[in-house]
C-alpha cells in the first residue's frame, strides 16, 4: 500500500527532482460508501506505483483520509491532508463532497480531482477543480438512443435520488427521452439511506413501463432496488449509469440485462498507462474486472504524474499552484483507454459506452458519440 | 389499487419494524438502558445468519440465535452493568451503547465487507389480483403476533415476567427485596436480543443487509416502542405498524424521502397529544 | 501544521459552544436532548443565507439565526411540556430525523441535498475576518460568551434556580408555583439560539452547508460531547467537545494501513467512548475536584427512603402510569 | 449460635462510613430492636445484613452461613426486609406487589404460597380487599402495608423491619406492633428498627442504641426500660 | 367579619369507580393550626392534591380568600397564596440549600433585582430550622431529617399565607420532631394559617387548635384535641388503645 508517514520533506522539492510528492485521498473509507473508496484504493494504489516508476523522478506518496462521501468530513480530511500532510493535489469523488471542497481547493491552490462523482453542476468550480469523468448530462443521451431507438423500449419510469445527482439526472432524462421519441410514464424518489422499496416498485407496477432507469448515489442500495423490482414480477428493462456498476450490483441475479452507460473505456488501447492497468489489475484482483470509476483514478495518477515530471523537467517548484498551470497547459493527457482532454470548466467529454450485464459480466452493447 | 397496495407494503415492512421493536421495547422498558446497541445485535444476528444459510438455513437461524443471546448478554454483563455500578446515569449509558454499535459495526465492515449483502428470495408472493404481498411479510406478521402474544402471557404470568415489571418500576426496590436484579436484567438482554434474530433474517431476505442498517433500525425500534406506549409491548406493534403504512401510503401525496419523516412527525403528534403512547401500559384494571 | 492545528481548535470551539447551550437542557433543566445538531443546522443555514442575500455582517447573521432557531426550537419544546424524562430523548429523536430530511429536501430553502455554496468571510462592523488566525479568535470569543450567559443564567438568576428545581423534582417545583411548560420552553429557546451562534461560525468557516453536517450523527455526538465532559458542570462541555474533535484527528498520526483506517478510527473511536464512560461515567469533568459533576443522582438523596419515584405524577405523563402524588 | 449474627460490621458510602465495628445478634423467637437518631446507621446496618450495599466489611453469619463472602454473597435465603420508605411497585397490582416476597423467598409449592398469602390477607385486610389493585393507587400508609404483607409471605426464618410504622394510623401501628409479636412467638427472629422507642418497647425483647454509626447500648428490653438515664438519649 | 381562609364545599373525587372522596365540606380559618387527621387511605392526601390543583374534583368547589381555585394549575393554585408540601421528601438535590428556599420565593422576572432581600429572607427562614449553617450544602448531601427541614423551610420562605404540610413529621426521631413542633404554633404570629396532616397525635395534641377526622373521604368528627381524643368510636377506627396519653 502506499501509506506511510507523514513525509517530513513532503513539500513538494525543490525542483531539483528526487523530492517526495504527497498526494491526499479524501475517499470513502467507513460509512455507506466505503465500498467506492475500497475500490478507488485499489486502482490509486496500483496507478501511484505506475506512476513513480514511469513518470516522476521523484516519489508519489498517498495520504488517505476518511471523507466518508459526505461533505463535512470531507471537508476535515481536506484540510488535514493539505495542512498536514502537505498533500500538492487531493483526489476525491461524490458530487456532494466535490462541491463542498472546491472552495477550499481554490484558496489553498491545491488541484482537486473528480473521478466519480458526476453531478452537472461540477463543471466550473474553478481553475483547481478537475473533473476527468463525464458528467450525467453527457452519460444520458448515451442510454435514451440506445434503448429508445435500437431496443424500441419507448415508456420511461425515473427512480431518483433527491438530490444534485439525481435531480439532474432526472432533467436530463426529462430532455433526452422525449427527443428520441419516447415518453417518461411515471417517476418515484428514493432517499439515500432507504432499504425498503416497496412504494416505488408499487407505483412502477402501477406505471407498467418498458424501461426503469435507477438515478441515484448510493451503489448499496441499487442491488435492493432491483431486487424488490424483481421480486414483484416487474422485467421492464433497467437501466443506470457509470456509478452503479459495483460489482454488488452485477452479482444481483436480476440485473441480468442491465445497461450502464459510462465513458468509453478502450482497454486495448495502446499506450504505457492502459496496458500497465490491465495488465497490473488482473494480476493483483484475478478474475476480477476494473470498474470505470477505477480506471478514472488511476487516470489521475497518471494525469498527477505526468504534470509533475513536467514541472520536474522545466525545474520548476512541484507545488499546488503550478501543478495546476501545467495541468491546464497541456491539457490533454494520456489516461486508461485513450486520452482526455481538458475543457476550461474542468470537465472532458468522451464518448459514451452503453454497456449490458451478461452472466455477471458488462459487455459494450453500443457506442454513442457526442456531437460537440 | 395503487392505495391499497401501499396500505399492504406498509404493513408489511411495519410488521419487520414491529419484530425488531418489541426487544428493544422489552430492554428498554424494564433496564431503562437506551439500547441502541440493539442495532448492532440485529447486524450480528443478520450477518451471522448470512455467512451460514448456505450450509444450512436451521444451523444458520441457531447460531444467529446464539449470536444474539451471547452478544446482549455479554453487553450487558461487561459494559452496561459496571457503568450501572458506579453511577446510573441514562445518557452515560447511551453514550457507552452508541459506541459499543459503531464498534461493531466497523467491526463487521472490516470483516465482510461495507457493501450490501443479500440473500436469494424466499417464497415469493402470494397475489391477490392485482395486489401482492410477500410469503416473508405474512411471516413477519404471524411471527410479531406470536411473539406479542407470548410475551404479554410471559411478563403477565410468570415469576420473572412480574419481576421484569418490578424493575421497570424501581430497581433500587427489586434489590432491596433481595430479588436478583441481574438475573432479571440478563434474562431481559438475552430475550431482547433473540427477539431481533426474525427481523434481522427476514429484513436481510426483503432489503438487504449492509452495516449502517443497524443504526436505522435500532433507531426505529426506539422510537415506535416509545410512540407506541412506554412498556405496552402492543404499543410497540401498533407504532411500528402505523409508522410503516405512513411511510408507504403517504408516498401517494409526497415524496419518497419525506414518507419516513411524515411518518415520525405523525408518531410525534401522538406523544405529544397522548405523552403516554397509543396504548399505555395497563393503567386501569 | 499550524493552520491544521488553528483548523482542529476553531471546530473543537464551534463545538463546545453546542455542546455548552446543549447542557443547559442536559445538565440543567432535565430535558433530555439529542436534536441539538438541528439548532446548530439552523444557525449555520442562517448565516449561509443572510451571506448570501444580505451581506457579510456577523452581527446580522447571529441576531437572524438565533431569532430562527428561538422560533423554530418551539417545535422540539411543545413535546417537552407533556413528555419527560428519558421519554423524551425518543421525541427528540424523532424531532431530529423529521428537521434532517425538512434541511435535506427543502431544496428553495436550504438547497436541499446539494446544500448552499458561495458564503462570504464574515465581517465584524465592517472588518473582515480573513486570517484563520483571526478566525479562530472569533469562535473563541463567541465560545467565551456563550459560556458567560451561560454561567449567568444558571448560576447568577432565578431563572437558573428554577431550571434545576424543576430537574431536580417537577412536582416540588411546580408546588412552589413553577410554570414546568413555561420553564422548559425558555430553555429551549434560550438553548436553541445559542447553539445557533456554533453554527454561524461554522458556515462562515467552512463556506458551504448541507445538511449532512447537521444529522442525527451529530446530535449524538454533542450528546457525547456533554457526558463525556460532565453534564451539569460548566466546564464539562468544553472538554467534552475538545476532547472529541482533538481525540480521532490524533489518530491520523498513527501510522494506520490505509485500507483499514476508516473502519479502525471508527472502531477506535467507538470503543473509546466506552471504556471512557465506563472509567469515567460522570465525566472527565469531574477528575478535577473543586468542579464536581453535578449529574442527577439516580434515585433519593442519600439517606432518603428508598424507593421513591424520582420524579412522576400526572405531568410526567409516560413516565408512571399512576398519578405519583401520594 | 444465634440466628443471625453480625460481628465488626463496617460500611461506607464512597469514603463516607457510615457505621463502623457494629456487632449485634437476633435470636429466633425475639424482637431485637434498633433505635438512634436521624442518620445513626440504623438502615445502612440493615442494608448491610440483607447483602444490598457493596462496601461492606466484617462478617455476617446467618442461619451458620457466612452471607458477606464466598458463594453465599447476598441475600441468603430465609431473611426478609421491609425497607424503609414506600416499598411499592406502582405498576404491579398489590396481589403482584406481595407475591413477589415469595418469589424471593425461594422456590415453594402453590398450596404452601396460597396458605401464606391467606395469612397474610388475615394479618392485612386491605391486601384481599385491593388485591387486584394497582400499587401506585394505594396510600401511603396503604402502600406500608403492602410492604409488610410481602415480608410475611415471604415464609423467612428472620425478618428485618426498618421503620415499618411510617405512615401507619396509630391503631394500625399497634395492630403491627401484635402481628410482629405473634411472629415472634412463633419463632422468628424480628429486627426492629424504630424511631418510636416506646412503641418498640411494646414488644422488644432487646434494645439495640445505635449512635453516629455504632452501637452504645445493647441490652435486654427490660432493663433498657428501668434506666432512666438512657431514656434520655431521646 | 372573618370569611374563611379555605372552603371546600361538595368536593367529589373517585377514581375509576372508587368514591374516594364521596362529598366533602371543609373550612379553615385564618390563623389557625387545623390537623386532618384519619386512618390509612381515608383521604388525606387526596384532598390536598384536590386543593392545589394536581387533582381536579370531579365536582364542588375550593375557594381560598373569596377565589376559586377551579381549574387552576398547581403552580397558580400557589400564586394564589398557599403552598404544600408532600408526604415523602422531594428536595432539589442538585442546588443548594439556599437556593432551595430561593426557589419558593423568587416569580417573575422583577425577582432578579431583589435577589439581595431574598437571599436575606432565606436565611432568616433556615435559621428558623436550624439549616442556616448549611445554606450552601448542596441539598442532596443533607440527611433525612435536614431535608424534612428543609422541605419546611422551603414552604416558609414563600409569601404562602396557607400552608399545607402532609406528615411533615413523619419518620423523624424525637430530637428533631421536638423542632418541628416548636416551630408550627409560631407561624401564626407570622401570619400563616396551617393544615397538617398528621398520624403522630403527640404531635398533633400539641399543636393543632382544631382537629378535622376524615374518614373515607368524609369528615366525621371534628373539635379540639380533648373533645376528639375521648371518644372511643374514633379510637376504634384511629387511635387505638393506650398511645394516646
Ligand atoms: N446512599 C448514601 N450515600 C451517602 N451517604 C449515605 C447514604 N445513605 C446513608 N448515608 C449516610 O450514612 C449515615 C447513616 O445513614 P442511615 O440511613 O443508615 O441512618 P438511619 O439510622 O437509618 O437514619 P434514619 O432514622 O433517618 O432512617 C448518615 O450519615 C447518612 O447521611
Ligand atoms: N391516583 C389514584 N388512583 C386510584 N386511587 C387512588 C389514587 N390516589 C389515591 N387513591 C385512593 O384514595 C384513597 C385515599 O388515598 P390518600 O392518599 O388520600 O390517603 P391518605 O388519607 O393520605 O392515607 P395515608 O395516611 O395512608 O397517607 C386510598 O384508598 C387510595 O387507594
Ligand atoms: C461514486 C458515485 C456513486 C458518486 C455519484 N455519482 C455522485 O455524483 O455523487
Ligand atoms: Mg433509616
Ligand atoms: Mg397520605
Amino acid at each position: 500500500g502506499g501509506d506511510g508517514g507523514s513525509g517530513g520533506d513532503g513539500s513538494g522539492g525543490d525542483g531539483s527532482g528526487g523530492g517526495t510528492y504527497t498526494v491526499g485521498a479524501v475517499i470513502p473509507l467507513s460509512g455507506t460508501n466505503q465500498v467506492y473508496g475500497d475500490d478507488y484504493r485499489v486502482a490509486i494504489d496500483l496507478c501511484t506505483t505506475y506512476a513513480n516508476e514511469n513518470l516522476v523522478e521523484g516519489e508519489l506518496e498517498m495520504e488517505y483520509a476518511d471523507g466518508e462521501g459526505l461533505p463535512a468530513p470531507s471537508v476535515t480530511a481536506m484540510n488535514q491532508v493539505v495542512n498536514v500532510q502537505d498533500a500538492i493535489a487531493v483526489l476525491t469523488g461524490f458530487s456532494a463532497p466535490t462541491k463542498a471542497l472546491a472552495p477550499i481547493a481554490n484558496q489553498l491552490k491545491v488541484p482537486l480531482f473528480n473521478g466519480g462523482a458526476s453531478s452537472p453542476d461540477l463543471q466550473g468550480l474553478g481553475e483547481y477543480v478537475f473533473n476527468n469523468i463525464p458528467l450525467a448530462d453527457q452519460q444520458i443521451p448515451g442510454s435514451t438512443t440506445y434503448v429508445i431507438e435500437d431496443l424500441g423500449e419507448e415508456s420511461w419510469f425515473v427512480i431518483y435520488s433527491n438530490e444534485t445527482l439525481g435531480l439532474s439526472m432526472l432533467d436530463a432524462l426529462e430532455e433526452a427521452v422525449p427527443e428520441q421519441g419516447g415518453e417518461i410514464v411515471g417517476t418515484a424518489e428514493v432517499s439515500s439511506q432507504a432499504t425498503d422499496f416497496g412504494a416505488q416498485v408499487a407505483a412502477i407496477r402501477n406505471a407498467q413501463p418498458d424501461a426503469v432507469f435507477l438515478a441515484t448515489t448510493s451503489g448499496a442500495s441499487v442491488p435492493t432496488i432491483i431486487r424488490q423490482i424483481r421480486d414483484a414480477g416487474v422485467d421492464a428493462q433497467l437501466v443506470s449509469y457509470a456509478g452503479m456498476d459495483i460489482p454488488e450490483t452485477l452479482a444481483e441475479p436480476g440485473a441480468e440485462g442491465m445497461l450502464f452507460s459510462s465513458q468509453s473505456i478502450d482497454y486495448e488501447t495502446d499506450n504505457e498507462i492502459t496496458k500497465y492497468f490491465v495488465e497490473e489489475f488482473e494480476a493483483q484482483n484475478p478474475g476480477e474486472r476494473p470498474t470505470t470509476l477505477q480506471a478514472n483514478y488511476c487516470s489521475e495518477m497518471s494525469i498527477i504524474g505526468t504534470a509533475i515530471a513536467s514541472l520536474e523537467e522545466s525545474g520548476d517548484e512541484v507545488n499546488g499552484e503550478n501543478l495546476m498551470t501545467e495541468i491546464r497547459d497541456i491539457a490533454t493527457f494520456d489516461v486508461v483507454g485513450g486520452e482526455v482532454t481538458f475543457a476550461d470548466d474542468g470537465t472532458v467529454n468522451l464518448p459514451i459506452d452503453v454497456r449490458v450485464v451478461e452472466d455477471g459480466e458488462l459487455n459494450v452493447a453500443y457506442t454513442y458519440t457526442p456531437e460537440d | 389499487m395503487l392505495a391499497l397496495q401501499l396500505l399492504i407494503n406498509g404493513i408489511a415492512v411495519g410488521a419487520l419494524y414491529a419484530l425488531a421493536a418489541v426487544g428493544v421495547a422489552l430492554i428498554f422498558w424494564s433496564t431503562r438502558v437506551f439500547h441502541i446497541a440493539h442495532g448492532a445485535t440485529y447486524l450480528i444476528a443478520a450477518y451471522t445468519y448470512v455467512a451460514l444459510y448456505e450450509t444450512s438455513m436451521l444451523l444458520a437461524l441457531v447460531a444467529s440465535v446464539l449470536a444474539a443471546a451471547l452478544f446482549g448478554w455479554g453487553l450487558n454483563k461487561f459494559v452496561y452493568r459496571p457503568i450501572q455500578r458506579s453511577r446510573e446515569s441514562f445518557f452515560t449509558l447511551f453514550v457507552a451503547s452508541f459506541g459499543t454499535l459503531i464498534v461493531v459495526a466497523n467491526v463487521i465492515s472490516l470483516w465482510a465487507g461495507s457493501g450490501p449483502k443479500s440473500l436469494p428470495t424466499l417464497l415469493g408472493r402470494v397475489h391477490i389480483g392485482f395486489l401482492q404481498i410477500t410469503w416473508v411479510a405474512i411471516i413477519a406478521i404471524v411471527v410479531a403476533v406470536v411473539f406479542l402474544l407470548g410475551l404479554q402471557f410471559f411478563l403477565e404470568k410468570t415469576e420473572t415476567g412480574v419481576g421484569l415489571r418490578a424493575m421497570a418500576d424501581n430497581v433500587e426496590l427489586v434489590e432491596l427485596l433481595g430479588l436478583n436484579r441481574r438475573r432479571f436484567a440478563a434474562v431481559a438482554f438475552i430475550l431482547g436480543s433473540v427477539l431481533v434474530v426474525p427481523a434481522a433474517i427476514l429484513t436481510t431476505y426483503v432489503q438487504g443487509l449492509t452495516p449502517q442498517l443497524g443504526l436505522k433500525i435500532a433507531t426505529i425500534a426506539l422510537i415506535v416502542s416509545i410512540a407506541g406506549g412506554v412498556g405496552s409491548l402492543a404499543g410497540a406493534v401498533v407504532g411500528a405498524i402505523l409508522l410503516g403504512v405512513v411511510e408507504n401510503v403517504s408516498t401517494l401525496w409526497v415524496n419518497a424521502s419525506w414518507g419516513e419523516a411524515v411518518g415520525f412527525t405523525v408518531l410525534l403528534a401522538i406523544l405529544v397529544f397522548r405523552p403516554s403512547g397509543i396504548i399505555p401500559r395497563a393503567s386501569a384494571t | 501544521m499550524l493552520d491544521f492545528l488553528i483548523n482542529l481548535f476553531i471546530i473543537a470551539s464551534i463545538f463546545a459552544i453546542v455542546a455548552s447551550s446543549l447542557n443547559l437542557l442536559i445538565g440543567f433543566t432535565g430535558v433530555f436532548s439529542i436534536a441539538h445538531a438541528i439548532f446548530y443546522g439552523v444557525g449555520g443555514y442562517a448565516a449561509a443565507l443572510t451571506s448570501l442575500h444580505l451581506g457579510t455582517s456577523l452581527l446580522l447573521a447571529l441576531l437572524i439565526a438565533m431569532v430562527a432557531s428561538a422560533l423554530f426550537s418551539v417545535l422540539l419544546a411543545l413535546p417537552a411540556a407533556r413528555v419527560t424524562g428519558e421519554y423524551f430523548v425518543v421525541v427528540s429523536l424523532a424531532f431530529a430525523l423529521v428537521a434532517f430530511t425538512v434541511f435535506s429536501q427543502w431544496t428553495p430553502v436550504t438547497g436541499g441535498p446539494a446544500g448552499l455554496v458561495g458564503i462570504q468571510r464574515v465581517t465584524l462592523l465592517g472588518i473582515p475576518l480573513d486570517s484563520n488566525e483571526a478566525y479562530l479568535g472569533l469562535a473563541v470569543v463567541m465560545l467565551v460568551l456563550v459560556t458567560l450567559v451561560l454561567y449567568v443564567i444558571i448560576r447568577r438568576t432565578p431563572l437558573g434556580r428554577s431550571l434545576q428545581a424543576l430537574r431536580d423534582d417537577p412536582l416540588a417545583a411546580q408546588a412552589l408555583g413553577k410554570n414546568p411548560f413555561r420553564l422548559r420552553l425558555t430553555a429551549v429557546l434560550i438553548s436553541a439560539a445559542l447553539a445557533s451562534t456554533g453554527g454561524v461560525i461554522y458556515a462562515g468557516y467552512v463556506f458551504f452547508i448541507n445538511a449532512d453536517s447537521f444529522s442525527v450523527d451529530y446530535g449524538v455526538l454533542f450528546m457525547a460531547m456533554v457526558i463525556l465532559g460532565g453534564a451539569g458542570t460548566l466546564s464539562g462541555p468544553i472538554i467534552g467537545a475538545f476532547f472529541i474533535t482533538l481525540f480521532p484527528e490524533a489518530l491520523e498520526f498513527a501510522d494506520l494501513p490505509s485500507e483499514l483506517k476508516g473502519p479502525l478510527e471508527q472502531i477506535i473511536y467507538g470503543a473509546a467512548l466506552v471504556i471512557l464512560m465506563l472509567v469515567r461515567p460522570s465525566g472527565i469533568a469531574g477528575m478535577f475536584s473543586g468542579l464536581l459533576p453535578k449529574n442527577r443522582r439516580k434515585g433519593g438523596p442519600p439517606d432518603a427512603p428508598e424507593g421513591q419515584p424520582a420524579a412522576g405524577g400526572p405531568v410526567t405523563g409516560a413516565a408512571t402510569a399512576t398519578g405519583g402524588v401520594a | 449460635m444465634s440466628l443471625l449474627e453480625v460481628k465488626d460490621l463496617t460500611a461506607a458510602y464512597g469514603r463516607h462510613t457510615a457505621i463502623r465495628d457494629v456487632s449485634v445478634k437476633a435470636e429466633a423467637g425475639e424482637v431485637t430492636a434498633i433505635v438512634g437518631h436521624n442518620g445513626a446507621g440504623k438502615t445502612t446496618l440493615l442494608n448491610s445484613v440483607a447483602g444490598v450495599l457493596r462496601n461492606v466489611r466484617g462478617s455476617v453469619v446467618f442461619n451458620g452461613t457466612e452471607t458477606l463472602r464466598g458463594s453465599h454473597r447476598g441475600r441468603p435465603p430465609g431473611l426478609a426486609m421491609v425497607p424503609q420508605g414506600i416499598g411499592v411497585f406502582p405498576s404491579l397490582t398489590i396481589g403482584e406487589n406481595v407475591k413477589l416476597g415469595i418469589t424471593a423467598g425461594g422456590k415453594v409449592p402453590k398450596e404452601v404460597a396460597d396458605e401464606r398469602i391467606a395469612v397474610a390477607q388475615r394479618y392485612l385486610p386491605l391486601l384481599g380487599e385491593r388485591w387486584d389493585e394497582r400499587g401506585g393507587r394505594l396510600s401511603g400508609g396503604q402502600r406500608q402495608m403492602v410492604s409488610i404483607g410481602r415480608a410475611l409471605v415471604s415464609g423467612a426464618s428472620c425478618i428485618l423491619l426498618d421503620e415499618p410504622s411510617v405512615g401507619l394510623s396509630p391503631k394500625l401501628v399497634e395492630a403491627m406492633m401484635e402481628v410482629f409479636g405473634t411472629l415472634r412467638d412463633d419463632g422468628l427472629a424480628i429486627v426492629l428498627v424504630e424511631q418510636n422507642v416506646k412503641q418498640a418497647l411494646t414488644i422488644a425483647d432487646r434494645v439495640v442504641v445505635m449512635k453516629a454509626g455504632r452501637v452504645i447500648v445493647d441490652s435486654s428490653a427490660s432493663e433498657f426500660s428501668s434506666r432512666e438515664s438512657l431514656w434520655e438519649l431521646f | 367579619m372573618t370569611s374563611p381562609m379555605l372552603e371546600l364545599t361538595g368536593v367529589k373525587k373517585s377514581f375509576g369507580g372508587n368514591h374516594v372522596i364521596p362529598g366533602l365540606d371543609l373550612t379553615l380559618k385564618a390563623h389557625e393550626v387545623t390537623a386532618l387527621i384519619g386512618p390509612n387511605g381515608a383521604g388525606k392526601t387526596t384532598i390536598f392534591n384536590l386543593i392545589t390543583g394536581f387533582l381536579k374534583p370531579d365536582e364542588g368547589t375550593v375557594v381560598y380568600k373569596g377565589q376559586g381555585l377551579t381549574g387552576l394549575t398547581p403552580e397558580n393554585v400557589f400564586r394564589k397564596g398557599m403552598v404544600r408540601t408532600f408526604q415523602e421528601v422531594r428536595v432539589f438535590g442538585g442546588i443548594t440549600v439556599l437556593e432551595n428556599v430561593l426557589v419558593g420565593r423568587e416569580h417573575g422576572f422583577g425577582s432578579w433585582r431583589k435577589t439581595k432581600e431574598n437571599k436575606q429572607a432565606a436565611m432568616e427562614t433556615l435559621a428558623l430550622v436550624g439549616l442556616d449553617g448549611k445554606a450552601h450544602t448542596e441539598a442532596r448531601d443533607l440527611s433525612y431529617a435536614e431535608q424534612k427541614f428543609l422541605s419546611l423551610a422551603r414552604v416558609l420562605g414563600s409569601d404562602a399565607e396557607l400552608l399545607l404540610l402532609d406528615e411533615p413529621t413523619s419518620g423523624l426521631d424525637g430530637r428533631s420532631l421536638d423542632v418541628v413542633t416548636g416551630l408550627i404554633p409560631r407561624l401564626k404570629e407570622m401570619n400563616r394559617t396551617v393544615l397538617i396532616i398528621e398520624h403522630n397525635l403527640d404531635v398533633v395534641r400539641s399543636i393543632a387548635e382544631r382537629i378535622v377526622f376524615l374518614e373515607s373521604g368524609r369528615v366525621i368528627a371534628t373539635g379540639t384535641g380533648d373533645e376528639l381524643f375521648a371518644r372511643q368510636d374514633l379510637a376504634d377506627i384511629y387511635f387505638g388503645g393506650g398511645t394516646v396519653q
